[in-house]
């Protein structure tokens, strides 16, 4: 029988001879154009890192291609970044220029790095996942599409990182980005009195809800949904499938922005919203690539050198935030959750807009 | 052209960004199942709504994680799919590989699953998408064979990540990659067999830029940090400056504590360095002139998370220094404390910071034995709401 | 000395601070209840616990209001307290006083009471602090025939107070007094009669430094600003830099919104006013130099308050700007509609703040018919639970 | 019968002429000295005011001595400010130094404006309530005595506000002060079994826990306390008269700072938690007062010029705050009520000491 327990191989066979050498003792690096990163150790050595964008959704036949790159380049060593481009590991500087003169035969974006846009973590949406409010492949080729230029140029005042999730659980963590695209319901779930007494617990249901929506109706071993309690997160249907939420009328996506993880000059943030709703258009999803193309561009021209977007929004306000990109406030955007009074203006400070 | 089956997919064959249809249409030339995931997808598209039904249970021997349950809501139409698990592969520390291992992947799932995968998922894994109940166990046998296990699902240990760190940045301040390959070896039980109130996540960042965000997402986050000084190489301070840099502006004004002096006149920089927060923002501006002080060691926090069921979380500091050299044994015994205090008290799909929210810091905190320091606050407490231990309380009886 | 029967009290006769102490010897010379609180309030520092009972209800006729109830718990060791109630007197607005008003009190304080006042309360009365329940009604008759009315107490109206406002401040934006003293006379029933589930107090500034606490302190708070352009005397600027003032470093610098520029060359002053959130800062440190903007009115805001219940508030804008010139018709009807949702939906105790916090702002603002405008808040939204009206909603029938 | 609602005297008749000819029209002030205040009008006016400390609580023969004063120096007219200090308005340049004059003759401090510390907000205490922790007045006086100084120079970086509250409802409305003074219990109340189910609703009382630590005992009709959900608030007490809280072995004093009011420069912010417990020590408070003296020297020390005490600890650090007083930091000054996570640091931002 098969070993268990054995664990991820073990990523020092995996280090080129240059990391080998120079582990922990790297000197300063340099960007000496949109995705090649120098590193320089102690000693002098350089390390060549080439980044290529890559769909994340990778065919077996595809990474055999991105191996035959590696192998004639790199001597095989390659790397994926924690939001997943590919990195070419090349300790010989002359091979460079002809990795990325291949690469861009081939259409490999190369960039990513500095005050770029690279890649957006993003997750299953309607290609694996059973709780999707929108897709996640989709919308993320779409917007990249239209944002190649900022992922190929570092062009914008500081990093920009854009993220989707396609529903609550927000596996793509988009609660702090700089841009987060969420995909939501707008209806209550819809237990299913027949299915429900046998798949779902009722206890376990009824705590699943953060509003309180769910009462368990012992008497017919299902729940009800108080309407006006439920904000559609779904996490009712994570704990019991009998309870579908989706609803291709209503469901849609979100847009947040002015997240942030590092602890760069600032702290890190949570992401807030932007547009509450803009509707599921497939294949191109237009109005959710025209509002991201908008607060980008918005953000580009009047943010400050080393500013990521909610550090600029942060100084000058949000009500100029909402003036400059003409986006809508309404409602939706005070919070009415838990820590709500935190949120709210306890100051006669603000902007006229 | 006109007869696609999959007009609207087609569309996102466009453009400059590497298309994932193209991968999809890639495997399907091959793979029935990934031809049947396109066919289902584009009925998604259409429909506008997901065509997977609620996740199964379904793994491998002996383990309780590390496969995804998953069935099409329409096998009548997309029978290849009628189940399509995936498989977590835990990720070499880093992501770092040689060309070879990760063609043994590829046939690996050639052989057992759709041929098409995520590198990676967005907790790290390398995620094989898309194989029946029946193949599980042999892909499973093989990947083992082949040197990989799989990474955590469920109410587990999640497979910890970490990143770059001293493996390719002079920024490191301790060493994410063996921190968090020793983790993730120390904890192998804990990642296959789920045995929490819910799901763990330990993420490893060798300094304050956070690369893989720890802070934003995981429960337990190691973060690499320094004490002293800041070590300044005035020769290339006064590179930058020659070399256009305005460091007053991009530096100094940028600097959050204010901690930092330009002199124009004399081209000095001076760090008040009792006063930096190692935001590591002047850092980043200038590498080649500063680098992280000489006494390193880790930040510790916990707590943070996605927004499921009580709102989001950011961690938060409980350690503000802790030295970590091998074999790690505070941290792990630490890290040990904290999961049995939460396994103990933690509700059914509690986070790690969500019952420190319901229990309160001070309970948590003397169940691991940790003592209160300002830097576990942004500011003490404005309500009045205290609670007095008993014994700090006088007890003489009360009339 | 060495017999005085208040030697813990007799030491706080000591010092250059006025003492309260000589006060209440000074009305015990007259009055035996401040001879009997003297006496009692000196068990109290030798007990270390207060000695009067929970309040009971007494009042005046027709009020249900005014009067705070208060005995002894030990009537067998001082009898002249009792009983001992205060009177809440309406102060007149902005505590301006002639002194033969003042007189008249105190002869009818003399007459009916201790001779001990509170000048004033922190709500802003007079407080007439102890008497006989014998003594309520008379008194109140003769405070009426004076001119004096009760303030708030219980579950009413407080008596609204308001900074000194264009009486004697150059700042002012608008009519505190006046607004205040129109709003007590208007709602002079809630103030008599409680008829809410809470307390409410309004209180006026007439400039964002606040004199009277109003965001603090109030569930309604209204606080003169201005919209346009800081009224600059470029000369009296140039007369600060001249007499000494560091405009960078006192005023530049520490405008929250960094708009405004000092130049030593030119020596001028450059204010970016779309930027400028009327903090005061630059006009409170040049008073002489800045005035505030032409276009005044104010802002409201409501829900602050102490902890009980839920923990304090600070008060929440819910209008940015609106106009108030008499009858200030439009505040008046805001009040009445807010006052009304709270009236409907709050519960037993519940303050304003807290009940907006419960049933959430989007109620609110749409029972008391205001629009939401980014001014209401400090940042959006975090969390992604996010409520539609069913009117947003697509209406076609879910399958 | 008396006349009801007839509402205060209208303040215009109170107001001397020089103000009600400059109503509105005020041009500037300065401070002349500390607790004299010169206000311009537009046509060239000028208004005295002469701030002096009170100590609030009055007896009517000193009421009739302070008239006086104002008959001899202000033809009758006097204020009295939202922080009880006196202020006599004078239209008459010449009478100014004379009246202080004669206040100094008779001990009247004057002072409180500009950066100085003026007079404390407070409350009744032992003096008329019947839920103080601690006595309001006592306080004050030993505070003052020590602060004097502080009230009649104007020698701080900015303003200081000090205010005392005897029990959690804060009457003194130290939420919000630069330093605050709170009574507080530090034992849970004793529900009086006889006298409880006569006196007291249940459903109020149990509504009445921030905490949730009562409830109900319908049998007897009583309630009963989980000690271990209580922190003392004294909310039930204020409620059902038969929970007394009261302890003198346990009540005592703690202090907050760093609130501000105003919204000048920073916006308004509540005061933290800086000791959790000093004992009551009657008749000066000595702990007390050493407490507050040395938060005012060392944030007088450190802090720059027009920088309140919490925008001081703000642009420093709390960690340095604790370092600098030597107060000890505990888990108390920890929140664990409902926004308690708004205030554990989320960042590795922050100072060793
Ligand atoms: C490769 C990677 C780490 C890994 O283990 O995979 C990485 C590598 C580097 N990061 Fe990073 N970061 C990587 C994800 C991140 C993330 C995580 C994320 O985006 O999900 C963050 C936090 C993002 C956030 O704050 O929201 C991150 C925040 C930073 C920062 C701080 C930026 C800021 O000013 O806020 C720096 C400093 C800088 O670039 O000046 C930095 C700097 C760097 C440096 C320069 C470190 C070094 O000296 O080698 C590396 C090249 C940066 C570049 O792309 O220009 N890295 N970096 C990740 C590349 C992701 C990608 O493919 O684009
Ligand atoms: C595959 C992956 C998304 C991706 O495409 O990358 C994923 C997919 C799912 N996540 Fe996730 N999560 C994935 C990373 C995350 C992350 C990001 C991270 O780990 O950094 C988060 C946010 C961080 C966090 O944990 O808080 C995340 C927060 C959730 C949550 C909400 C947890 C919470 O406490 O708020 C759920 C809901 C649940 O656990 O029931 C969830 C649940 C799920 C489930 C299992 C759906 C469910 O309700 O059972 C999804 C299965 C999809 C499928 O069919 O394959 N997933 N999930 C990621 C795991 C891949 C990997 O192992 O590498
Ligand atoms: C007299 C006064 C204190 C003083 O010495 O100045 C006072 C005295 C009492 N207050 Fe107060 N409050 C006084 C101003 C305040 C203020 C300050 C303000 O109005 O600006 C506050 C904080 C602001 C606010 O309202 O939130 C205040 C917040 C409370 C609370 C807590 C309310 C809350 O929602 O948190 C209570 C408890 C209650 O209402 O049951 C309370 C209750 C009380 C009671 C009635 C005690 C009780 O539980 O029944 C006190 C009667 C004392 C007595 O025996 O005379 N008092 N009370 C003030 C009223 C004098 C006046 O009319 O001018
Ligand atoms: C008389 C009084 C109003 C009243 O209607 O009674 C008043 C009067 C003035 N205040 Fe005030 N303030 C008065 C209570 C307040 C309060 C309320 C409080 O303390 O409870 C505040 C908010 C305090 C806080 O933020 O915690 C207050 C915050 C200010 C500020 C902003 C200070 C700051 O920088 O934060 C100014 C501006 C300044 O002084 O530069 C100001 C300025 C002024 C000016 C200069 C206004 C003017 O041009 O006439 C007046 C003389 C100030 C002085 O004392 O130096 N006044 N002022 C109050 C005197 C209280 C006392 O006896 O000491
Ligand atoms: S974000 Fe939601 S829908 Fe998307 S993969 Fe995660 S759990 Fe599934
Ligand atoms: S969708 Fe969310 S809010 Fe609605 S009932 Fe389910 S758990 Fe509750
Ligand atoms: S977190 Fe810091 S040490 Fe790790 S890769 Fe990023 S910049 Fe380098
Ligand atoms: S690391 Fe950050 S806080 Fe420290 S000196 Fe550099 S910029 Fe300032
Ligand atoms: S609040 Fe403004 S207008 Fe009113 S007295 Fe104070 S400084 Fe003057
Ligand atoms: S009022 Fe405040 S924000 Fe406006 S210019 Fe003056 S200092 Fe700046
Ligand atoms: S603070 Fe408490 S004890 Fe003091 S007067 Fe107010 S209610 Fe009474
Ligand atoms: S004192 Fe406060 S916390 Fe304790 S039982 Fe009474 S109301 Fe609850």
């Amino acid at each position: 029988m098969a070993k268990t327990d054995i664990g991820p191989p073990d990523y020092k066979q995996f280090l080129p001879p240059i990391i080998r050498d120079n582990y922990g003792k790297w000197r300063y690096h340099e960007i000496v154009r949109p995705g090649v990163l120098k590193h320089v150790g102690e000693n002098g050595d350089v390390l060549y890192t080439v980044r290529v964008a890559s769909p994340r959704l990778l065919s077996t036949d595809h990474i055999r291609e991105i191996c035959d790159l590696a192998e004639t380049y790199c001597d095989g060593f390659l790397r994926f970044t924690s939001r997943h481009n590919i990195e070419f590991l090349l300790a010989d500087e002359h091979r460079v220029a002809p990795l990325i003169e291949e690469l861009q035969a081939k259409n490999y974006p190369v960039g990513g790095t500095g005050h770029s846009i690279t890649n957006m973590v993003h997750t299953q949406g309607w290609v694996h996942c059973h709780t999707p409010a929108t897709d996640a492949s989709g919308p993320v080729k779409a917007i990249m599409d239209e944002l190649y230029d900022h992922f190929t140029h570092m062009d914008l005042p500081a990093h920009v990182r854009i993220s989707l999730a396609c529903c609550l659980n927000m596996c793509g963590a988009v609660h702090c980005s700089d841009i987060a695209i969420l995909g939501i319901h707008r209806t209550p779930p819809r237990p299913d009195n027949s299915r429900l007494p046998n798949v779902c617990e009722l206890p376990t249901t009824v705590a699943s809800c953060p509003t309180g929506a769910i009462r368990a109706d012992m008497k017919n071993k299902t729940v009800q949904v108080n309407d006006e309690k439920c904000m559609y997160c779904g996490n009712c249907y994570t704990v019991c499938p009998a309870m579908p939420i989706a609803d291709p009328d209503n469901d849609g996506i979100s847009i947040w922005v002015g997240g942030k993880v590092s602890n760069a000059r600032s702290a890190p943030m949570f992401s807030k919203l932007a547009i509450p709703f803009l509707p599921n258009n497939p294949p191109r999803w237009p109005e959710v690539v025209a509002a991201v193309k908008n607060i980008v561009e918005v953000y580009a021209a009047h943010a400050r050198k080393h500013e990521r977007l909610g550090e600029w929004i942060e100084r000058v306000g949000w009500e100029r935030f909402f003036t400059l990109t003409g986006i809508a406030f309404t409602d939706k955007h005070i919070d009415d959750f838990t820590l709500a009074t935190e949120t709210f203006r306890t100051t006669t400070q603000f902007k006229w807009g | 052209m006109t007869d696609s089956k999959t007009p609207l997919l087609d569309e996102l064959e466009k453009g400059p960004w590497p298309s994932f249809v193209k991968e999809i249409k890639q495997a399907a030339e091959k793979k029935p199942a990934a031809a049947d995931l396109l066919n289902q997808l584009e009925l998604s598209y259409k429909d506008r709504i997901g065509h997977w039904k609620h996740g199964g249970i379904v793994g491998v021997k002996g383990y309780g994680s590390g496969v995804i349950g998953r069935y099409s809501d329409r096998p009548d139409l997309f029978p290849n799919v009628q189940a399509f698990h995936t498989m977590r592969v835990n990720h070499p520390t880093g992501w770092f590989y040689k060309t070879d291992a990760l063609r043994k992947l590829c046939d690996i799932w050639d052989k057992h699953g759709s041929g098409l995968t995520n590198l990676h998922g967005s907790t790290g894994d390398a995620i094989l998408l898309g194989t029946t109940t029946e193949h599980l166990q042999p892909c499973f046998d093989d990947l083992s064979e082949a040197g990989f296990d799989l990474g955590g699902s469920g109410s587990a240990l999640r497979t910890p990540s970490a990143c770059v760190g001293p493996a390719r940045c002079e920024w490191a301040c301790i060493d994410s990659l063996d921190i968090c390959y020793q983790a993730t070896m120390t904890l192998q039980d804990q990642i296959h067999r789920p045995m929490f109130p819910y799901k763990f996540k330990i993420k490893v960042s060798a300094c304050a830029n956070d690369c893989v965000s720890a802070i934003a997402r995981s429960d337990l986050a190691i973060m690499g940090t320094w004490k002293g000084r800041i070590q300044v190489d005035p020769a290339e301070v006064r590179a930058y400056a020659d070399a256009g840099l305005d460091i007053r502006g991009e530096v100094c004004d940028l600097c959050p504590t204010k901690c930092m002096e330009w002199s124009e006149a004399d081209r000095t920089l001076v760090i008040h360095d009792g006063d930096c927060n190692r935001c590591m923002h002047c850092l980043n501006v200038m590498p080649k002139a500063l680098r992280p002080g000489k006494e390193r060691g880790a930040s510790i926090l916990v707590g943070g998370k996605a927004p499921i069921v009580q709102g989001s979380l950011l961690s938060w500091v409980i350690v503000p220094f802790m030295k970590l050299e091998p074999p790690y044994t505070e941290l792990f015994d630490l890290i040990a404390r904290i999961q049995d205090w939460w396994d103990e008290n933690g509700r059914s799909r509690e986070r790690l910071g969500e019952l420190i929210n319901r229990l309160g810091m001070r309970h948590f905190l003397k169940a691991v034995g940790l003592p209160a320091v300002p830097q576990m606050v942004k500011h003490p407490r404005t309500n009045p709401y205290v609670f007095f231990w008993p014994e700090e309380i006088d007890k003489k009886e009360v009339k």
